[in-house]
């Protein structure tokens, strides 16, 4: 069975790349050994006011060295005081968490909006065959030079600034792509666009889902998300997004 | 140098178990904890029938706390006997069942379904504050808490834990009628009723709007609890609310509870409750400490 | 840009105020914070004779939070009103007197006494969970709140905010209370009652043994019964209980609260005050708020 | 009007004295033009959970270098955090705080126990004329070498490693020192025997209290400690140790 862990890592590498996103490289070789594309790490801060874990999914996974890369945005003070962590800093994590996504030989598009980006890039390495990448972002553009390695990139930006004006689903269109499994990360309203053109077309998709958590290994049940058929392990039609997820079909859940 | 705790006659090896739904059934911490290690395993609140919980987002961290309204949900008594149960029955330390309902009735169905199991106590939640119906409603007020203990007691083949909140003006109050309806043993604090705003969006942030305040933050208003109960009833009590390390447990035993719990530390630091029963014995030790009795309510001598 | 609130019909320049207690009389913070700048300055507790208060230690650190037993400890209204309301006068910030009591005759005495004084406001603590007589014994029975704001209110020529405690459990009931009894206004909360237990000398670390506990540990609690008593009443709230940012102070207007004070955070951050002062605006202008009247219960709508 | 200050200060030098027992430089030189011995500052720690400073006492000033010295013990988690900051790390601290020792041209014994041998080592510096200086401690005697260029140091210990066995009044006894004015810090018990020793024999005492404090400016009365007399400020029998002391004459108090 996958483990995971709960230890203190040391921070290898940080670098800003852009208006308040932040990408680190943590080093821990057992973590690494059991890290797969669309898992998370919780990372828990060094204040004693804050005491939940944050979420981040693993961006990139360096198996030779035994590292694991995050992207973060400043999103409250937590995300704040981690960006203020500085290389050789040490940092309390637990993880691999979660299920990640399943990898199908298929033609597919990976699909990242804002700070849902990051978990794709790994994906996009690992997962075999033909793929388009469609990045939706409001304005700035992090990590998009580092996707052209991996299959032809796509862009929308909400304000036009570059690529399709509006968001993601509007980029598939606009450039008439075609796949035959979607797999997505992003904001709500976008995975719900995402789960909903998946049914109308009748093609399966994996989307990450995002809630607030507290133990991040299915004990507590804060991270819930409603589910069309009773989940197996709540006997109830909800299930946790942090061991069941935070990957499910579309066709799984409801949004 | 002993360590074992009796309460209403169920010997735990060490006074140390988990706060209920904050560890689940065990099942999911046993991957960082050696359930054999613990005093006993309290579960999360398991009802008559599967409780589908509050709508999200069910939790807010607050300073030095956190809010939960995860509004119990549960799978139901029939799939925990089948499920959860034979896996706590793999280990030594004692179990637990926390107990939630809506109605009196609820509460005694359970209650008397597990009247053959091999669980070794009942913790019946009287004073959870994010359920409509039943829950904190029964446990705010001293007639209640007496008529429902005693029904209770009437199923129960278990000793029974009355689970107390700390809403109320004067928790000796409900603790004394906990006793007079028959009640084995207290448990206490459950969440202080919170409420936050996230002032971006000009919202709750729970969609239940408030929610339970746990956490170390609250951890004075428990102990004084504690204390206060000690001194107003003669049954065991187990303390719990903000115990984050050994020396916070030692300042609930020492206030006068029998057996302490550890609960938000789980999700700061899946280790906590080892941590705690470490940190107890080695300061037993330490100050020549040959049985835990001498530390239980040493302050109030 | 309108930051000024009106209670009671005395307009404050802006909704911030000192919690009673934290701040002295205004004099020893004076040097750290230009007290023209704040809406109210609140006094600690004032009393018709002077009181010694209680035996140190008087508070203790919690996480997150302090427990503080000070007993009430000043001077008495005759130095009060040489003394201290001169140097107030001195600014254009409201003053705020807050009065206690061992008995109601206590309370009404020192409300006459300020009868034709330069005080703009009165608070009532009947909510002090560290003085044997009066206090909180007046503050969590819904009856005697209403009896002594009743008799207050005919010897008083200053608008009354009565102040409430949280260790009860039903605030609504209190709070409705103190409006059947013609209060102007309340103020809450006052600190949660408390422990702290020294484990390595075994005692309370409090002489006192229990203390109120404040702090930014306790805000989920204040902001929750805020909410609540804006529900439950038409009067206007002064909200308080662990404010250490402007952010906090928010949550607390939107909840209801028409002013808020600002406590513990003193002590961490002497100026406080201003910034949250500051931080309000701020967020004023950013969010194209016109008016802070726009804000205040809005989560309610 | 001496003035006090709150602000970030940098720390320019830190060493560890003994087993728990640290010495730390701060570079300010607003603080350091006010402060004077017996004086203290409030230190703030950067943990959220923490929010009460913590008092310490004004070991050497600088005025050159506008440098003041603490040193402390670490007594619970607030100085364990303290202890370990590094030198260029910041700290937020508060002051100086407190009336600090009255210097009188007398010939002077100054006494100090345990954790409050600190103080008076500027006191040492800074007092004109004839002084003996009378140390006690457990066992270990951090600082005791710096003493020697400003008196004539005795010492006593509990175990009776060093100098006399027992208390500062043994060796006070032992050597027969006398002094027509007493300078104490330490331990109450220690300060309640020299109050008591010097209204025996008609000599005027100065000591330097502790109180768990949480303004430290007089505000909260949090600090008080009882008085003969009615104290002018409080119109009570009592006084606020951190706006009034923290050092009083032995004649007012009532330890
Ligand atoms: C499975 C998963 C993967 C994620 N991956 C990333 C990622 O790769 N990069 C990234 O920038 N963000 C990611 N997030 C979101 C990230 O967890 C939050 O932005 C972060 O927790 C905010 O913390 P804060 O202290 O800065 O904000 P605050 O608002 O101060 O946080 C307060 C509390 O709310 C929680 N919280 C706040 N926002 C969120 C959110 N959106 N989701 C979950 N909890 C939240 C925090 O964890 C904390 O407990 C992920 C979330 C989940 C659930
Ligand atoms: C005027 C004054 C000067 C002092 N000078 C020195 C000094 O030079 N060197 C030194 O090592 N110590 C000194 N002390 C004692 C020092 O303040 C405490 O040891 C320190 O605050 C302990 O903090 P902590 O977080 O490590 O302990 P904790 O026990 O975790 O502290 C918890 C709370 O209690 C308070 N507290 C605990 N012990 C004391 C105490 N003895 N006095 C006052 N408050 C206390 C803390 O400030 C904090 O608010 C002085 C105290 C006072 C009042
Ligand atoms: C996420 C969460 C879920 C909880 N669920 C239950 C429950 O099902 N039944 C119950 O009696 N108490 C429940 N509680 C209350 C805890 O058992 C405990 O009384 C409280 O959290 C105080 O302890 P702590 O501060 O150590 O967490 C829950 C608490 C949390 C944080
Ligand atoms: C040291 C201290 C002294 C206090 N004294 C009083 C008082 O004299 N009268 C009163 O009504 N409240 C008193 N309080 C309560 C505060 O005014 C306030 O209600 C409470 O501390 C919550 O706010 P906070 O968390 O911002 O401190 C005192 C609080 C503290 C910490
Ligand atoms: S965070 Fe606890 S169940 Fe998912
Ligand atoms: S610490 Fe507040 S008066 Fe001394």
């Amino acid at each position: 069975m996958a483990r995971s862990y709960k230890k203190n890592v040391v921070i290898t590498d940080k670098t800003q790349l852009d208006e308040g996103i932040f990408s680190m490289w943590v080093r821990d070789e057992e973590i690494t050994a059991e890290a797969k594309p669309g898992q998370f790490l919780s990372l828990y801060c060094k204040s004693g006011n804050r005491l939940l874990p944050r979420p981040i999914s693993i961006c990139e996974i360096n198996h030779v060295k035994g590292e694991l890369r995050l992207v973060y945005r400043v999103a409250g003070q937590g995300t704040e005081e981690i960006s203020g962590y500085h290389i050789g800093d040490s940092i309390e994590v637990m993880g691999p968490l979660g299920n990640g996504f399943p990898l199908e030989e298929k033609k597919v598009i990976l699909i990242g909006g804002g700070i849902g980006i990051p978990p794709m890039l790994e994906l996009a390495k690992q997962i075999p065959g033909e793929k388009n990448i469609v990045l939706g972002y409001r304005d700035t553009t992090f990590l998009k030079e580092e996707f052209l390695p991996y299959g032809k990139v796509y862009i929308a930006t909400e304000d036009g600034s570059l690529g399709t004006k509006g968001n993601v689903l509007d980029a598939i269109r606009e450039n008439g792509l075609e796949g035959e499994l979607l797999y997505a990360c992003g904001p709500t309203p976008m995975l719900k666009g995402i789960q909903a053109y998946g049914v109308e077309r009748g093609i399966k998709t994996y989307l990450s889902l995002e809630e607030r958590m507290a133990c991040g290994i299915g004990a507590c049940l804060a991270c819930v998300c409603k589910t069309k058929e009773k989940d197996h392990h709540t006997n109830v039609n909800n299930t946790r997004i942090c061991k069941e997820g935070p990957v499910f079909s579309g066709e799984e859940i409801e949004l | 140098m002993n360590t074992k705790v009796n309460i209403a006659g169920i010997e735990w090896q060490n006074p140390v178990t988990t706060a209920s739904g904050t560890f689940g059934s065990g099942i999911e911490y046993s991957d960082y904890v050696d359930l054999n290690k613990l005093g006993a395993v309290t579960t999360k609140g398991v009802s008559s029938i599967p409780w589908t919980g509050n709508q999200t987002p069910r939790i807010a961290e607050t300073y030095g706390g956190m809010l939960n309204a995860i509004g119990l949900q549960n799978p139901g008594v029939d799939v925990f006997m089948k499920r959860d149960l034979p896996f706590l029955k793999k280990y030594t330390s004692k179990i637990i069942v926390n107990v939630c309902g809506k109605t009196t009735e609820d509460y005694c169905e359970v209650v008397e379904k597990l009247g053959d199991s091999s669980v070794d106590m009942l913790e019946i939640n009287i004073s959870c504050p994010n359920v409509k119906e039943g829950g904190i409603a029964f446990g705010q007020n001293p007639c209640s808490v007496e008529a429902i203990t005693k029904e209770i007691k009437k199923y129960a083949h278990q000793p029974v834990i009355m689970k107390l909140s700390p809403n109320v003006t004067d928790i000796a109050e409900t603790a004394k009628a906990a006793e007079a309806g028959g009640a084995d043993a207290v448990s206490l604090i459950n969440t202080l009723t919170g409420m936050k705003i996230d002032i971006h969006k000009r919202k709750f942030v729970l969609a239940n709007k408030t929610g339970g305040l746990s956490g170390p933050a609250i951890k004075p208003v428990a102990v004084r609890m504690v204390n206060q109960v000690a001194n107003a009833i003669k049954l065991p009590i187990i303390g719990m609310g903000g115990i984050m390390t050994w020396e916070d447990a030692l300042e609930f035993l020492m206030a006068g509870a029998t057996a302490v719990a550890v609960g938000t530390a789980n999700f700061n630091n899946p280790r906590a409750t080892l941590e705690v029963i470490q940190g107890i014995e080695e300061y037993m030790k330490k100050n020549n400490i040959d049985d835990i009795l001498e530390i239980i309510g040493c302050v109030n001598q």
